[in-house]
């Protein structure tokens, strides 16, 4: 259980060698590789004793501990043949290094970002509560507060837009088309530009309705009115075509 | 505590709360007597009141909670309606409904559902990865069809689209439809 | 709209949203222009500040909330009826860390830095919405780019990512400046 613990306070190889190197007092240039080997491998032991998850990651490390360590045994001369002293960057323990100063400096933003979560933490926001019909939704994800209902309820408004006609059983012929197509005609001349559902506000029968969309169907298609909206969820508005117009 | 942090204390209180608070859970808190925390609510109704705010404190279900003033209403209303510039606005959802409801399916098709260019709707869903490319139709032009991704079923808790909700079978009914409206034609 | 009312509104319009209001948001829906929008969100934010409020108007993630004093926090944690965020996993927040200072960065790159795998913090910072796909890398199997979320900002407090604390010698080693991203943030 014990160990259990200091496995969650080490959150990776880096932290473990760091965690070694700063309570050795240890100059991260210049590490005594052969007894933090030595430190991290016993470490490395307790853990696959308990045999807990993660452990992989540990001894990743372990085997690049190794090979700097044997590395730091060859002779220098063998990367060096020109005779120049040997730069930085050819000791074996160079990327460690810098890899270590990179996890130090991660480890310090780590910190400083959980000050600002925890002074950030001392601010409540208003809970939504009364106000669940304001909600907006939330930045980065898109769908966030969208549940499958809405998705259904917003599918059913498009079908419940669609001009949607049913028919009585028997369809009882009232106005002839011919006769509907008369009409609107007359209506549009008379008020130039006449409201698409007005045309439809006097109708009581579904045949009727029917009849009527139908004849202002075809008066679009012989080119005799215009349909168009002034913005996009606009009014259709109707009206007479002069001469040779566009049909929308 | 004084009586100004006090004050402060019960307004960041009722603020914070999700639920109308009560006068005694307000004097639990912040252990002050209930005559004083009457007093103190009372207080701040008023001050809110005189102050000219676009917030109130109310008396809800024996509790107080803030509110907006019914003469923001409008304005409030209207800001539901401002598309957020990551949410999905009105009619990117309706864009997507049609799209998941009726795909594959193209662009054209669902301008002839919305009544509406869909454009900016297909880019932003794209865009958000909840739709994507799925195929070509086989009609001249050969325009995009569009289906939803995987984001999309994730999303929704769905395994496949084949646990979209029923809505209405309206495919069978609109082609119902036409087909009266046809007959309809005939007998003119 | 006088200029009393317009205030009563802002303050109605920021209470009401959910979200940090930003300027431009307010300046639309108020039918302001954004001058005076600056001006009246200016005056509020000094009024609550002067005021010995409970309440203050926060500055956050680009735009203006509400949120309570610091210090009537301890009141706040007695009352049950508040939902506080979840903390995040001591391993979570490290890869957090690097991704707000090295954004836009592949889940290989921050591997390489923290030593171990990042899967799972990963996908669970996706999950809180801290962090998102922000682009792919133009190498060999072109990586996902993370970076951090306007909820991120909202979580930690921050109005953009030039907040974010220093940290010595390290912010030159960032790919991408902060304006950059900023603006690549605001097109998705």
């Amino acid at each position: 259980m014990d160990y259990e613990i200091k496995l969650d306070i080490f959150k990776g190889p880096l932290d473990l060698l760091l965690h070694l190197i700063e309570s050795n007092e240890i100059d991260i240039y210049n590490i005594p590789i052969a007894l933090i080997t030595e430190k991290y491998l016993e470490y490395i032991h307790t853990l696959q004793l308990l045999n807990l998850e993660g452990v992989g990651e540990f001894i990743v490390m372990a085997a690049t501990l190794m090979q700097i360590k044997a590395k730091m045994l060859l002779p220098q001369l063998a990367n060096n043949e020109d005779g120049e002293f040997l730069i930085e960057e050819d000791d074996p323990r160079w990327e460690l290094a810098q890899k270590l100063i990179e996890y130090k400096r991660i480890k310090e933003a780590t910190e400083l970002l959980k000050q600002c979560e925890a002074k950030q933490a001392q601010i409540y926001l208003r809970s939504s509560g009364d106000f669940a019909d304001l909600k907006i939704g939330a930045p980065g994800d898109p769908l966030k507060d969208l549940s499958l209902a809405d998705l259904m309820k917003a599918f059913q408004a498009v079908l419940e837009s669609q001009e949607k006609p049913e028919l009585d059983a028997v369809p009882k012929q009232v106005v002839s088309l011919q006769q509907r197509m008369a009409e609107i005609m007359e209506l549009v001349t008379q008020e130039k530009h006449l409201f698409f559902c007005k045309v439809f506000s006097m109708l009581q029968t579904k045949i009727d309705l029917i009849t009527c969309f139908l004849a202002i169907l075809e008066l679009i298609k012989l080119k005799k009115i215009l349909a168009y909206q002034d913005s996009i969820f606009g009014e259709i508005m109707l009206t007479l075509i002069e001469e040779e117009v566009t049909v929308v | 505590m004084n009586l100004i942090t006090a004050r402060a204390i019960v307004e960041a209180l009722i603020f914070a709360s999700s639920e109308p608070l009560t006068i005694k859970t307000i004097a639990e808190i912040t252990e002050l007597d209930v005559r004083t925390a009457i007093q103190i609510v009372a207080e701040l109704v008023d001050e809110y009141r005189h102050q000219q705010r676009g917030i109130q404190l109310l008396e809800v279900a024996g509790g107080y909670q803030f509110g907006t003033l019914p003469e923001c209403a409008p304005y409030l209303e209207k800001m539901q309606k401002v598309p957020r510039s990551s949410g999905l606005s009105a009619a990117a959802i309706e864009t997507l409904a049609i799209i998941a409801y009726k795909q594959p399916i193209t662009k054209a098709e669902i301008e002839a559902m919305r009544g509406v260019s869909v454009e900016s709707s297909i880019a932003n869903l794209v865009d958000k990865n909840l739709i994507t490319e799925v195929g070509r139709k086989d009609t001249p032009g050969r325009p995009i069809l569009y289906g939803t991704t995987k984001q999309f079923l994730k999303h929704f808790g769905l395994n496949n689209l084949t646990e979209l909700p029923q809505v209405m079978d309206w495919e069978k009914q609109g082609k119902l439809n036409f087909e009266e409206i046809a007959e309809v034609k005939n007998d003119v």
